[in-house]
């Protein structure tokens, strides 16, 4: 029998190692899996490589594992905002590498990486200078930077059902980043709201086919931290 | 000399918005087109984190987390709207399917480049979010912004000082002056408000702009 | 208001040129726009570039629009079949020109097309007839080919079901190329088996956003043809 | 000379397949693998056309054609499995998430290239389908074939004379006589059919065959 849930979080990243990648869903606290963070925050890894679309937010979360020293290096497009005083302290002090990304490029590449595409054309960025000492290319009358797919050991994400399959729906703009994580990572990690009977999600709905999936963890919403 | 206030810009931007239109509004000023559509017009408001028929902001404590805007303000979903994932978002602006987007800007050359995400300062944090994809990919863009800075200086410029966003993307800008066109052929004034003449934007710029209007 | 209704599949068609491009949905007969096929031929269009999975089933859909001579050049990864015997006929006697691109290689690119990408490395094909001439690279040690886009003028999908706003959803494994294609042309024209009304759509559930869909024909399916 | 007829070939194939693992079977022969999955395994099958948990035919009279698998015949949905577009679909083989594909094969050569698309000929319409993908981006491909052609030559080549259709993709093949692994080391015999000795499948396919079996 096929069976990804796992009991609790911690069980779940109990093999993320030193140096992995990391993919972290999430646009903003909408679709951030701050459980799966809080228990990797408790594993004590170092020289994370995190790809997100932010950097953290106030003081739980990704921005929680940024302030814990844990990230070498993040791969994001919107690191600077009101509240990401945690990244904005480390990377002025040195402490950590930014690689920015537009964010459509960081979509596209996530998604070239889950497809099997070796490198795609994105006309986004180009002249830029994102796209200082990239290849570039003139196709049809259009201009186009080269960029490489990315690729990660682990995605955690978060959704709000699941089956024992890893078949998972999502809930409104939480869903973001989820589905293409989902496809770009070795191993991919969802923390769910409810786990639901094999056959229970309609098959024409399901977001997130099971193979691309290999473990759940349900955290029911009175458990979880609020979003806000 | 009279200025148009954000709203009133705004209100000016939506007027060039038609029925139907798919529109992206950038975080920041952009946003406030979106108080002043026409209600005679249904036009598709779109946001980069994955929905298409945003709504109006939720009665205060009816904010769902779950269900925000680029800038990470609750909002709402419109009976027709949907969601979906960030690789279809951006393949929506990429592919060409927006037909507007209104973005902010710090400078716009009159060629149509953009640079609206960096200051270029040497301890600036950068963050660029969605601003190149929307810049490049959007049928349209607009840039929305007051026509000087706080020091007086035209952000209309010859060439863009501060590092690009896009090379050549836009096509209108709507300041609290006027109205410009851009592009390959230069700049133009398209319109002014009431009581600024063609000549005094050409003042403010030191631009040679092109105008149909009457001087 | 936004309404993208077509009272019938004729007027749904009626711009629909010589010479044009027109993506036609469907794997097999599931998914097929038989009554839009039906509505081109009376047309009487000529020139027609198709891009599609397969080169027409038995006598009806796409196999009827090859029969009556309306197509010079079809894109496809699969013409060959028991019952592609028109298609057969009109490729032998040099009617018909036949770009043949591997299933998934079709995808990726009508994809590029919809994600306005200039050009993709993909590992399919590479070392294959299918590959003669094309430029290749290997990135990480891994082979891959570059294909560009299929874009197209017009599409002609079907779906299950659709509002005013052009939102679908599908049936089953008739979905197949048609979410990808309504992102690739120009006028995407789709036939749904009933139209609802604004909001009847659970917004999660949606599968093709109404931005990448133009127009809707409803065609009750007591009114289409069997599917068999 | 002893050799298994093709529902034997198909119950083998299906032994190699590991509880959990996602499997892609090619049209025709592969096909068959799917009758003989041991019910005490939970095996999920991919269909290009856009549905992962495919379980069996339906009865006669409850065909659906609008469920239908790669070979355009009806099937039915397991619970649990799940429809998704072309695009998703070759995502996930060309992303290599699908574990095992079985395919068939006019030839395989030593170094696992496969060739089972088009066989070169002037008047033949060629048609490969998503034959090319699912080759090169399975985790492990397995062909299943006779090792000979009905004029008895061996379809285990030193080198494909047919067109390709992927080069040194092919892991394992199962044939009627033996089973083989095939790869940059060359092709090596893993198992013999009863009655077969390593030196009869030398002998029939003319090559110095490697293997760990007793001679």
């Amino acid at each position: 029998m096929i069976d990804k849930q796992f009991t609790d979080a911690h069980a779940a990243v109990a093999d993320i190692q030193d140096g992995a990648s990391v993919m972290i869903g999430g646009f903003g606290t909408a679709g951030m899996p701050d459980e799966l963070i809080d228990a990797l925050i408790a594993r004590d890894v170092r020289d994370v490589t995190v790809i997100s679309n932010n950097a953290g937010n106030g003081d739980t979360g990704l921005a929680a594992l940024v302030r814990e020293g844990r990230v070498r290096k993040i791969v994001c497009s919107f690191p600077r905002q009101a509240d990401s005083h945690h990244f904005d302290t480390a990377f002025r002090a040195g402490k950590i590498e930014l690689e920015l990304v537009p964010q459509g490029n960081l979509a596209a590449r996530i998604q070239a990486a889950g497809a099997g595409l070796g490198a795609i054309f994105t006309p986004t960025g180009y002249g830029t200078l994102l796209a200082d000492g990239k290849e570039t290319r003139t196709i049809d009358g259009r201009n186009y930077v080269l960029e490489y797919p990315i690729r990660a050991d682990f995605a955690l994400i978060k959704a709000l059902r699941g089956d024992r399959w890893g078949n998972l729906v999502f809930s409104k703009t939480a869903r973001n980043f989820g589905p293409i994580m989902a496809m770009a990572a070795t191993t991919t990690i969802a923390q769910i709201a409810e786990t639901v009977p094999l056959g229970a999600l309609d098959p024409e709905t399901v977001v997130t086919p099971g193979i691309f999936v290999q473990r759940i963890v349900a955290i029911p919403r009175a458990a979880a931290r609020s979003a806000a | 000399m009279n200025r148009l206030d954000r709203d009133q810009m705004a209100a000016r931007v939506a007027r060039d918005i038609p029925e139907g239109a798919y529109v992206n509004l950038g975080i920041g000023l952009p946003t406030k087109v979106a108080n002043f559509l026409p209600a005679d017009r249904e036009i598709l408001l779109q946001s980069e984190n994955g929905l298409l028929g945003m709504g109006p902001a939720p009665a205060p404590g009816e904010e769902d987390w779950e269900l925000i805007n680029a800038g990470k303000q609750a909002v709402t979903l419109l009976p027709g709207g949907c969601y979906f994932h960030h690789g279809d978002s951006f393949a929506m602006m990429r592919g060409g399917h927006i037909d507007i987007c209104v973005l902010g800007a710090f400078q716009v050359s009159v060629k149509g480049d953009l640079a609206n995400w960096h200051t270029g300062g040497a301890d600036a944090i950068p963050a660029v979010g969605g601003a190149m994809d929307l810049a490049i990919g959007a049928k349209q863009t607009f840039v929305m912004m007051e026509l000087l800075t706080r020091q007086g200086q035209s952000k209309l410029v010859e060439a863009c000082t501060y590092p690009l966003t896009g090379i050549g993307c836009v096509s209108r800008i709507y300041t609290d002056l006027g109205v410009f066109a851009v592009g390959p052929d230069g700049a133009r004034v398209v319109e002014t408000v009431d009581g600024v003449s063609v000549d005094d934007l050409r003042t403010l710029t030191a631009l040679p702009l092109g105008s149909a209007l009457a001087v």
